[in-house]
């Protein structure tokens, strides 16, 4: 065989072998959930003991309020519970416990269910809202069933369904401002970008990859003695700022290298 | 010196706004200017961040934010209860925008001149009585709190501890802060850079076709034009003032200077270091800056110990595509002021975040919304004032307006006062 | 039992579940290295048959770029082959393939060991170079053998072995210099921080969890039809670095959240 064609077949080797680790990767996604899964369970029961846990959770983590609306926040206050449950890496649902407000706003416990699907193209078919590519999931739809909950009363004006001339200006904008509440996260399917709550899926993916798995870790972050310490959490921190790393004037720096 | 006051002097008379001051943790930080390694830190720097946004009619209108760099240098043996040590105050001005959604002509710049003025009238003492240091040391009798570096099943322990021996949250000691006093009486300098763009603070903003735009130039002259009200007013004479236009020849940045008020503005800058002296000990480090990201890419390139301040201009410059014709500027004033800043802001006047965090959360609720129509105007001001309201119990500041247009002033200052600070859509 | 001692209680149990939590994640690191171990094998054998891999995987690279002088890139492109090596998670090799320099540079190959222990440490004893807190690893120490290399000729002047006066300016000058050279990261202890190669623990991280695992893609990367797009790999993602005339847009618009 010629260099050439060693070469060429190298090339298709390694293109399996990478399928291979796309594979392996799952199979690992799905050794680590069996694992976690009655781990879990546990954690939840002793979650429960503790009063205003996931209150504390969600106020401390400021990506998640930045997908919320200021108002819904009187709403946040009221989420007692979260839980993920997961079928399968890819099939999976979240519970969250609502308590009541007298006159507002009922108590209610909602599952939504959810299903990540490969989807095969390679182009730019299909949804990709208005996100930037994420690599990791480029070829994955999230996509997940509307699921009825009773919104506040105080939302009447900008509630979807009660608005009753959507062709009016004012319609309208209400409207839109209904679909960037927490609540409009309810019937998110993943299925219309553009016209539903924004970055639902990102949402999805903020609670079941990070604010479930490390739930603990942000209340404990939240019970620091000192208040000004309370940097960044959750944030993507790139921080351009800051001081200059200088090694010795007499040599070329290496760098600052944080991994 | 109250920000009603002075606000309600500048804006239109049978008017009402409302005004959200936002400050920052005072904090311990580098120096502005880098050290040299193995130099000792004489200095210490204390770094406080402000926002100002004004509301109209339950809409965003304009947005200011500006450091307040206090630099102290330090005594052989620092005795924080007692020295008063020699300072420095550096005023760094580093956005302002306007969204465009005022429904009545405002004067903008008068605007930004009074704020500055309010900011220049506060005690420097004021940033220096409770400062968050760089580094704190939790070791030994600390070492129950909870703080960074206590891990997740550590902190855990603790707050069981807490819960069994019904012990309250432990408050800070002030061990834990820095307490500093300074002469009031101290250097300040203002300064700032000036780059034509669409929007500093409000996305899209730009879309708006009421929003003004300003060109390189215009921007230039709004700006120098309030420095130089500034020094006319606030300041001792023999104050330094200077202004840079990288790339550009002396005889045209001197033109600028025409028709300024101030006698003494030369083509320079208020760091100092000569033309082969190396920038990155001349350049001071100021956040979301150019020229900061610029020495950071030195450091990168290996190249910041072979980088002198004529290089470092020239190069800034051809980074800054003068091809295109836009004017950038270096502004810069350094001198005392005529009285003594003795205003300790009150209460009513000013939203202290308790972190880092809590503060770019409540800017991200005004800042966060897409500018391109009125939507995202009141958007931002019905979620932040939802925020304060609700989950702060305090409330904005409202400012009813009492400045009466002179429709018949010169008409080269007319032109400026009505303009927005927004430059021209470039190219 | 009362609420507080329940809760006091619930505490200690979420300590314990967190415990647990890392005890599941090091499993499915070993899980997933079981996995892995056969693969890298047999993808060793493929890239070996393709040339100048290793070279172009590491001059793609920017983060690798940034832990070396300028003057260590002559022998960068020497590296024929990398190979890690692991026996468990925590005990590992990297292997390195140089191929020579007539007069300069002899070929050899060099095998140097890691190891990474848990420190018992809840204080801040011990190392912590200059580095930020780095949540992730608090509490492990990562060490490694002393091994021999042959330095480049070229290198005389700055090899620590052969500089004699250490005391004058000019000998300690040199003596750091030499330290920061890819030649002194092969005696890193990881024991002494602060009069090693600096950064060598994050060097050691950037071969064993991004550049071996990832080198396909690397490659692949670099070998992009239109050189523009080859961005940001491998780097820490704050691209708005450098580009002055994004001054001011470069302030995120916190809702855009990207996860």
């Amino acid at each position: 065989m010629s260099d050439d064609v060693i070469e060429s077949k190298a090339f298709l080797q390694l293109a399996e072998s990478e399928l291979k680790v796309d594979q392996i990767e799952k199979d690992v996604e799905e050794y680590r959930l069996s694992k976690m899964k009655p781990l879990y369970v546990e954690r939840d029961l002793i979650i429960e003991k503790i009063p205003d846990f996931w209150k504390i959770v969600l106020s401390q983590h400021s990506d998640f309020a930045n997908y919320l609306r200021a108002s819904d926040f009187t709403y946040v206050d009221c989420i007692e519970d979260v839980k993920v449950n997961w079928e399968t890496v890819d099939k999976f649902s979240i519970t969250i416990k609502f308590s009541g407000i007298e006159g507002d706003f009922e108590a209610q416990t909602v599952t939504k269910h959810f299903s990540r699907q490969r989807v095969i193209d390679d182009g730019n078919t299909g949804r990709k809202g208005n996100e930037e590519e994420e690599e990791e999931e480029e070829g994955e739809l999230l996509s997940s069933e509307v699921v009825d909950i009773k919104w506040p009363n105080k939302y009447d004006k900008i509630n979807p369904d009660k608005i009753e001339d959507k062709k009016s200006n004012e319609g309208k904008k209400n409207y839109r401002t209904g679909m960037k509440s927490l609540f409009a996260w309810f019937r998110w399917t993943g299925l219309k970008p553009g016209k539903e709550f924004p970055h639902g899926d990102s949402f999805v993916t903020l609670f079941v990859e990070d604010l479930y798995p490390y739930c603990v870790k942000y209340y404990t972050e939240a019970q620091r003695d000192l208040e000004d310490e309370n940097d960044d959490t959750g944030s993507e921190g790139h921080s351009s700022e800051g001081e200059l790393e200088l090694e010795n004037d007499d040599e070329p720096p290496a760098k600052k290298t944080k991994i | 010196m109250r920000l009603e006051k002075i606000l309600s002097d500048c804006l239109p008379s049978d008017d009402r706004f409302e005004v959200l001051h936002l400050q920052s943790v005072p904090t311990e930080n580098y120096p502005i200017v880098t050290k040299k390694l193995g130099q000792d830190n004489e200095l210490i720097t204390v770094k406080t961040q402000h926002f100002f946004t004004l509301f109209q009619n339950s809409k965003t209108v304009f947005g200011l934010e500006i450091y307040v760099y206090i630099t102290l240098i330090k005594k052989a043996k620092l005795d924080t209860n007692n020295d008063v040590l020699d300072a420095e105050r550096l005023i760094f001005i580093s956005k302002a925008d306007t969204t465009g959604y005022n429904n009545k002509r405002i004067n903008i710049k008068l605007i930004t001149k009074s704020i500055i003025h309010y900011l220049l009238s506060i005690d420097p003492n004021y940033y220096l009585q409770k400062v968050k240091p760089l580094k704190r040391n939790y070791v030994g009798k600390f070492s129950n709190y909870i703080s960074k570096s206590t891990s997740t099943v550590k902190a855990l322990k603790l707050l069981s501890k807490r819960k069994s021996a019904h012990q309250k949250q432990l408050y800070p000691p002030n061990d834990l802060f820095l307490h500093l006093k300074c002469e009031q009486n101290i250097v300040t300098k203002i300064c700032l850079f000036t780059r034509p763009a669409d929007q500093y603070l409000f996305a899209d903003s730009s879309k708006n076709a009421k929003k003004h735009v300003l060109t390189g130039e215009g921007l230039l002259l709004w700006w120098i034009s309030i420095m130089d009200d500034l020094l006319i007013e606030e300041y001792e004479s023999g104050t330094e003032a200077k202004l840079n236009i990288p790339g550009e020849e002396n005889v045209r940045i001197r033109k600028y200077f025409r028709n300024l008020k101030y006698s003494s503005w030369n083509i320079g800058d208020i760091f100092g270091g000569s033309a082969n002296s190396l920038a990155v000990f001349n350049i001071p480090l100021f956040p979301d800056d150019p020229k900061s990201r610029f020495l950071h890419q030195l450091v990168e390139e290996n190249r910041i110990y072979k980088t002198d301040m004529e290089t470092f201009w020239i190069e800034l410059q051809e980074r800054q595509e003068f091809k295109a014709g836009i004017t950038v500027s270096v502004i810069g004033i350094s001198g005392h002021l005529r009285s003594i800043s003795k205003n300790i802001p009150m209460d009513g006047e000013i939203i202290k975040t308790p972190s880092k965090s809590s503060f770019k959360h409540l800017k991200s609720y005004i800042t966060g919304e897409e500018f391109d129509t009125e939507e995202g105007a009141l958007e931002s001001y019905s979620n932040i004032k939802e925020y304060v309201v609700s989950r702060m119990h305090k409330d904005l500041l409202t400012v009813s307006g009492t400045y009466q247009f002179k429709p018949k002033i010169k008409p080269s200052v007319q032109k400026f006062t009505i303009t927005t600070l927004q430059p021209r859509r470039a190219k």
